[in-house]
């Protein structure tokens, strides 16, 4: 039985073997293969159907679900063959999401990785297949920058930054801060702490009083905020979260402990999601930093560019806006996500 | 009538000790509690400070009561389940599914409150029946048998809301997670009542009785005439129809549905909250006050996790630790290589 | 009646896999088949070990755990103490097999159901993982960068990486191990009837331990492989892993019960759980969580069928 | 006569407070069959456990070969030429017979099992007991006498000079047992010294050179098995004279008084029990004799509906009726008891009150439950009633002593108030005192029009309570005995040989 099975195992293998051989040579001769559905990798300008494969980390946030969306979308309106991927926020299945695109041979990848580190290997893998890796929204820890073509993301410092400056500010340089980190070692936790830090600095008043982990998660944001609350009491004066869904989940606690969040508490955080809007149009939440989750135009700029083997700078800083309780009326309106 | 006279066939050393963990089995849960509030007393002296807050009773004993909400449900449902000889390791996923459904309901104002709490309570209940099902009928082990729906129901869950956390505003089911009564928050209520009415079923119904004759020996029960099929089944129903109802809570709390997130790792804390309140694996004889005072005791070590500032992923150390601890304690052998040891100078 | 749900499993694997292939053009090439074992390597050694536990008649939660122990572990010690890797890992390994042994202990001196403490052997390791470190460590090494480049090649564009040749050596070792050794007869006879077992002279206890050290080594290795693959260690990878290796070893035709199954079963578990997940990718429209919902049914589906070829094998008997 | 090769002298063994063994000595030469008698609970059990090495004695020496040893483990008994086949068949039935045959010591080079080479010493080591089986088949697919061949066969594939076999014969029919002999008269010839444990004194007489006789974990004699009558033998095993009680059968020997209360016409299951008639009538006391698996427990399962026939009716107090499930059965009035009380009887964890009014409570469904202080009542009652020594109702059942157990799961069939009883080996396991108890109290019932089914493997005891005996042989009834045919050579000689069946 099990002779059998191994055996047939290998004629498959050796099967496979012959057919990818000679169809990765038509490949190098660059004319089209019917059977992959693909283009040759000389397919330059956007007249040839490409095929690119989207590794993204998962749906676990308003935020993630737009830049799904925007990918998704753009890829419609270009008439790319989108392959896409979820890993459910596990950078084990992102790696083998993107070994599968290269096995699959698709003209170019974008990887959005859930960790900073682990990805010379698998970026390795498809440099070898001459395939190229556009980064969006989140850089990676690498010495070889030659393993990805570009990296489009907002600068996570420069929005600790922007929230640090408007906070002080507004309670003109005199606060008792919680802040709601994210998840522990991803990037933008990392990077908002540097950035808000940075940003206090200038005032010897404002100080950091907590600093938790809420995980990017309501739920979480809203348990630590309890927590906290009951800690600290009335000594916090704001509080800072590192994305909207945990500055969400504080404003309730906030509330529950019978303070007024916007007034009693100033509560600012990054992203700028529509609940993030709702929520300052009522004058709960005080600020939200835009992190525009819109990629997709710039990525696939990118991905077409790449594919043609032009350069690209390898970052692609994506502008970001603060949003305040004053201007948030006004824009709510065109929010998108 | 129950006079204890000394026991002529089992004077061994260690059977006071037994009679009295029998007589009291909340000691050693009991003492770890009371252990670890001590422990936050000295380190903020106002952990169990109470005030009253526009209203309501404010402070971290309620927050406990509150946010533990979720767990003892749980935790209700699992000691049935344990106590009938199984295992259920869907609760986590069932909470999601249910936590699902009712958001999607919830961003229908057509449809009434109650469809939108009973639907998904009902969903439960299927999901629940479909464990008891392939358990009993089919004969697969508890464990793997609800492993089946721990994979895939997160996964229906997410097909449920299309990978999305879809919010939603409505007020009569967001009170369920949030509301308060009488000061209180309102899932106290909610947990008071569940308990009240398990208990009454148990211990003023034979269903109890049952249930605890399925789980010590379920042949015998069945030669004494107990239809342990029907007892084994409805036991994952109820565990299935308590997860939906933490689900239920937890999805009102956050005002979204978090299919991914949503009872992660919860069917664990559960399952440690029902051991660790004294209620063994191997079923038969279980305490539900146990099993609270088990899960309470995880909520406040969640807590303390909070208080000391000690980032989330590392509090999963500290719960292992106290759970392998109290199950020592409750292990024969364990005490009785400790009674060797303290017995062995006197020995003549 | 091993045998049969054995060939069961390979022809679902057979039917997996042409499916996929006749779908989605360019999935039966060697790289697909390669890319098989060396993504799903890390699975698979610890679905070996866990196969071992589960035929005693045990189970193993702490493998996910153990792994992203390992790998953080390993990380740490190479960057921050620049300790030479090999070094760090025969440490990582190690302490794998001694955490197994430990609470192989446990479970057999102070007969704890070996769920609840591989339970919270599983929440210790993970939560020591991350005590090492909260991120993921980057391993910048020469070792590991000639170990990300090794491989044997099958074709001109497919190769057999790192961890996919220490899975299959370990297979090979471990089919040795478990079919023509004592210790691999004792194994089945622990899990067959543990009393009988020990009134025919079984060590039980030593063998308990034993499978439950060897779960543990397994698991590190597993999570040294995921230190090769990513070059990095990541105390938040592998959740839900030991799952997903009890699923592989069930859908290998491996019974809970013990006492019953193959190494050979297991690895078509794993060959299966990693077709369908990149089936997944190739098609590139269906969302993710159809993966466990796939994986669910495929595991219901073995079990029922594995139920019925027990009860007809008892009416026969 | 020939020499003593192994001698145990005074051993003693206490679990917790029970005294297993109290000073039990065995002498065992080479080249004999030595029968170990004595009642359920004399210690035959605990003393070849310490002999092989599961206990370690707490005082007392083992002598083999003039050489003291003490084996700490079965391997070390083995090894030391002592092994053992145990009463229930001990072998892993997902291996095979040649894994099984030669677990632990399969032939190896450099660590590798050789698997060629194990099959032929499995095959060889068969052989030897005139077994043609397939080496390679899983345990657990092959009969049960076949498996106790096979267990027999590991036993001697080491170079054992001391074979033990506990209860060998329990599961084995007549063909099964005369050539289970036949072997063990070859192996006593080739110098082997046999220690044979079993119940049936027939066997005894048949094959033994001599008898120990244990009680209550002392040595009480050692005799020619020639020159030792049966009866003194019993009385030795029982240690008193019971002459008197054990020939009192008048009583119970009034034939069948009151009307039919139930009767069954051919009912039977495949592979289960071949059909049978059996009527039961109101204060009727029905013995079922016959040898372990000759479908004396089958019948009664099948009448309380623990297995579904799947031929023939019964009908009970003249209506027919369909027993699905002991819900079933309960409902018209059946009780059982069943002869596993570990496995189908006692809830071990529960206590004494919730295992006695759990079967009369699940007559009463879920939802009435008798109030507290009517269960401590009933309870108080029984406990009274049948003399249940237990240090608290409340005390949880696996405390109690055998005896007191088989009482209380007495108490709960009793509790449900049943017409008709089913009391399969009630008496077996315990003391002698207990024993004359069950069997006064049984008879006690009969007096109230209560019918009872009785099944037993101690004739005397079916003699002493029973008006009739069925006799059961290979899962078929053979015979029916009534009045003053009722007497243990009868049921005997209908048990052995096909031609005097009544």
């Amino acid at each position: 039985m099990r002779a059998l099975y191994t055996a047939l195992f290998l004629t498959a293998a050796v099967v496979a073997c012959k057919k990818t051989d000679n169809k990765e040579s038509g490949k190098e001769s660059g004319k089209p293969d019917p059977a992959s559905g693909t283009s040759g990798t000389s397919g330059t300008s956007g007249t040839k159907q490409l095929t690119v494969g989207f590794a993204q980390v998962g749906a676990e946030s308003a935020w993630r679900t737009a830049e799904t969306g925007s990918i998704r979308a753009e890829a419609e309106k270009r008439k790319v063959n989108l392959k896409f991927s979820d890993a459910q926020g596990k950078q084990e299945n992102q790696i083998t999401a993107v070994r599968g695109f290269i096995a699959q041979g698709v003209d170019a990848i974008i990887l959005a990785p859930v960790v900073e580190t682990g990805w010379e290997p698998v970026l390795l893998e498809a440099k070898q297949a001459k395939i190229p890796v556009v980064l969006v929204d989140r850089g990676i820890k690498t010495s070889d920058e030659t393993l990805y073509a570009t990296l489009i993301a907002s600068d996570f410092v420069a929005e600790g930054k922007m929230a640090a400056e408007w906070m002080a500010k507004k309670l003109n340089g005199k606060a008792a801060v919680v802040e709601l980190q994210g998840t522990p070692g991803s990037a933008p936790a990392i990077d908002r702490k540097k950035g808000f830090e940075e940003g206090i600095k200038a005032n010897p008043n404002m100080k950091i009083i907590a600093s938790q982990s809420g995980d990017f998660r309501r739920s979480n944001g809203k348990e630590v905020m309890e927590a906290l609350l009951k800690k600290h009491g009335k000594e916090i004066t704001a509080v800072y979260a590192h994305n909207d869904d945990m500055a969400l989940g504080a404003i309730q606690a906030i509330e529950e402990s019978g303070a007024k969040p916007g007034t009693d508490v100033i509560v600012v955080s990054v992203d700028g999601v529509k609940d993030a809007f709702t929520a300052m149009v009522e004058g709960k939440l005080s600020a939200s930093v835009e992190c525009n989750p819109l990629l997709g135009p710039m990525a696939f700029d990118a991905v077409e560019k790449a594919v043609a083997g032009q350069t690209l700078p390898k970052r692609q800083v994506v502008e970001d806006k603060l949003f305040d309780t004053t201007n948030a009326k006004d824009v709510i309106a065109t929010r998108q996500y | 009538m129950s006079t204890t006279r000394p026991d002529p066939l089992h004077p061994d050393p260690l059977h006071k000790l037994r009679a009295y963990f029998a007589g009291f089995p909340l000691l050693w849960p009991l003492v770890g509690l009371a252990a670890l509030l001590l422990f936050n007393v000295v380190y903020h002296p106002g952990f169990l400070a109470l005030e009253v807050r526009d209203g309501h009773l404010y402070g971290t004993p309620v927050d406990l009561l509150h946010q533990g909400a979720k767990g003892i449900l749980l935790a209700i449902g699992m000691t049935l389940v344990i106590a009938s000889g199984g295992i259920d390791l869907s609760v986590g996923s069932v909470m999601a599914l249910a936590g699902a459904a009712a958001a999607l309901l919830a961003k229908r104002a057509d449809l009434p409150l109650v469809a939108v709490i009973v639907l998904p309570l009902l969903l439960a209940a299927i999901a629940g029946l479909w464990n008891g099902l392939l358990v009993t009928r089919i004969g697969i082990q508890p464990i793997i048998a609800t492993l089946v729906l721990m994979t895939s129901g997160r996964g229906l869950a997410m097909l449920l809301t299309g990978g999305q956390n879809p919010a939603f505003d409505r007020s009569g089911f967001i009170f369920l997670g949030n509301g308060h009564l009488l000061g209180l928050p309102f899932t106290i209520y909610l947990v008071a009542a569940a308990l009240t009415t398990a208990g009454l079923l148990l211990r003023r119904t034979a269903l109890g009785l049952f249930l605890e004759s399925t789980g010590d020996n379920e042949r015998a029960s069945r030669a004494s005439g107990v239809d342990a099929r029907l007892v084994k089944t409805a036991v994952y129903v109820v565990s299935g129809v308590c997860a939906g109802l933490a689900g239920l809570v937890a999805t009102s709390n956050i005002k979204q549905a978090d299919p991914i997130r949503t009872g992660e790792m919860m069917e664990l804390d559960a399952i440690f909250a029902v051991v660790v309140g004294g209620t063994a694996l191997t079923g038969g004889r279980f305490t539900l006050a146990g099993s609270v005072v088990g899960a309470l005791l995880i909520q406040t070590l969640t807590q303390t996790m909070f208080y000391l500032g000690v980032p989330p992923p590392i509090a999963p150390v500290p719960k292992a630790i106290i759970v392998l601890a109290v199950c020592l304690l409750q292990s024969a052998g364990f005490r009785r290589d400790v009674v060797g040891l303290v017995k062995r100078p006197i020995r003549r | 009646m091993s045998r049969l749900s054995f060939a069961a499993t390979a022809v679902v694997l057979v039917l997996l896999f042409g499916t996929a292939s006749w779908l989605y053009p360019g999935f039966l090439s060697a790289r697909v088949i390669a890319n098989l074992f060396g993504d799903n390597a890390a699975l698979g050694i610890a679905a070996i070990g866990m196969t071992f536990v589960i035929l005693s008649g045990g189970i193993d939660l702490s493998v996910g755990a153990v792994l992203a122990f390992t790998s953080t572990l390993v990380a740490l010690l190479v960057t921050r103490h620049a300790v030479p890797p090999l070094l760090a890992i025969a440490l990582g390994l190690a302490i794998g097999a001694a955490f197994g042994a430990v609470m192989g202990a446990m479970i057999h001196r102070y007969e704890l159901p070996p769920f609840l403490v591989t339970l919270a052997g599983m929440f210790f390791a993970r939560g020591m993982a991350f005590v090492l470190s909260l991120e993921s460590l980057g391993i910048s090494h020469p070792f590991y960068r000639s170990a990300a480049t090794f491989g044997i090649p099958l074709s001109a564009k497919a190769t057999l990486n790192a961890p996919a040749l220490i899975f299959l050596v370990l297979f090979a070792a471990a089919s040795c191990l478990l079919h023509a050794t004592r210790f691999g007869r004792d194994v089945y006879a622990v899990g067959g009837h543990e009393p009988s077992a020990r009134l025919l002279g079984v060590a039980v206890g030593k063998t308990k331990i034993a499978v439950y050290a060897l779960s543990g080594t397994c698991s590190a290795l597993a999570g040294v492989v995921a230190t090769l693959r990513m070059g990095s260690g990541n105390p938040a990878q592998g959740t839900g892993f030991e799952l997903d290796a009890i699923a592989c070893v069930v859908i290998g035709g491996t019974l809970l019960s013990g006492g019953v199954g193959s190494l050979a079963g297991t690895l078509n578990g794993v060959l299966i759980f990693g077709t369908i997940q990149i089936a997944l990718v190739f098609d590139g429209r269906l969302n993710s969580w159809w993966a466990r919902i796939v994986v669910g049914a495929l595991l219901l589906l073995f079990i029922v069928f594995q139920k019925l070829l027990a009860r007809a094998a008892s009416r026969r008997a | 006569m020939t020499r003593v090769l192994l001698e145990l002298r005074d051993i003693v063994k206490t679990f917790g407070s029970v005294k297993a063994l109290d000073r039990a000595s065995l002498t065992l030469r080479a080249g004999e069959i030595h029968a170990l008698m004595g009642e359920n609970g004399a210690g035959k059990s605990t003393l070849i456990k310490v002999l092989t090495g599961v206990h370690a004695p707490d005082a007392g020496t083992i002598v083999l070969d003039g050489k003291p040893i003490a084996p700490r483990s079965p391997r070390e008994a083995e090894q030391a030429g002592i092994s053992t086949v145990y009463q229930e068949v001990n072998l892993i039935p997902t291996l095979s017979i040649a894994d099984n045959l030669l677990l632990g010591r399969q032939p190896t080079r450099l660590g590798w099992i050789r698997r060629r080479e194990l099959v032929r010493r499995a095959e060889a080591a068969v052989a030897r007991l005139g077994l043609e089986i397939d080496v390679t088949r899983a345990v657990g697919a092959c009969p049960l006498a076949i498996q106790q061949m096979v267990a027999i066969a590991r036993a001697l594939d080491i170079r054992a000079r001391v074979l033990v076999l506990d209860e060998p014969t329990s599961s084995l029919d007549e063909r099964e047992v005369a050539s289970l002999f036949e072997l063990l008269r070859r192996l006593r010839a080739e110098g082997l010294a046999i220690v044979l444990v079993t119940h049936f004194l027939d066997q005894v007489y048949a094959v033994s050179d001599r008898i120990t006789v244990l009680r209550n974990g002392a040595f009480v004699g050692e005799h020619e098995t020639s020159e030792l009558p049966r009866r003194r033998l019993i009385e030795a095993m029982l240690g008193r004279d019971f002459g008197d009680e054990a020939d009192a059968r008048p009583a119970a020997a009034a034939a069948a008084t009151g009307k039919r209360l139930l009767e069954a016409r051919g009912i039977g299951r495949r592979g289960l029990l071949s059909p049978i008639d059996l009527a039961l009538s109101e204060g009727e006391i029905v013995g079922l004799a016959g040898l372990l698996g000759a479908g004396r427990t089958e019948t009664a399962r099948l009448l309380f509906g623990l297995e579904a026939a799947d031929s023939g009716a019964i009908t009970i107090g003249g209506q027919a009726a369909v027993l699905r499930s002991p819900r079933d059965a309960m409902g018209k009035g059946l009780a059982f008891c069943s002869e596993d009380r570990r496995a189908e009887g006692i809830l071990p964890h529960l206590s004494v009150r919730e295992n006695l009014i759990l079967a009369m409570q699940a007559g009463r469904g879920p939802w009435r439950l008798l109030p507290r202080r009517e269960q401590d009542a009933l309870v108080d009652h029984y406990i009274r009633a049948l003399g249940i020594k237990a240090p608290s109702p409340e005390a949880p059942i696996h405390t109690l002593s055998g005896g007191n157990q088989q009482k209380v799961l007495l108490a709960r069939a009793l509790a449900t108030q049943p017409k008709i009883l089913l009391l399969d080996e009630p008496t077996r396991g315990i003391d002698v005192g207990a024993k004359l108890e069950i069997e006064r109290l049984v008879r006690s019932l009969r007096e109230r029009g209560m019918s009872v089914l009785f099944i037993s493997s101690d004739l005397d005891e079916l003699v002493r309570t029973c008006g009739r005996v069925a006799v059961l042989r290979d899962r078929r009834k053979v015979g029916e005995l009534a009045g003053d045919d009722v007497r243990p050579d009868k049921i005997l000689s209908v048990i052995a040989h096909e031609h005097d069946a009544a």
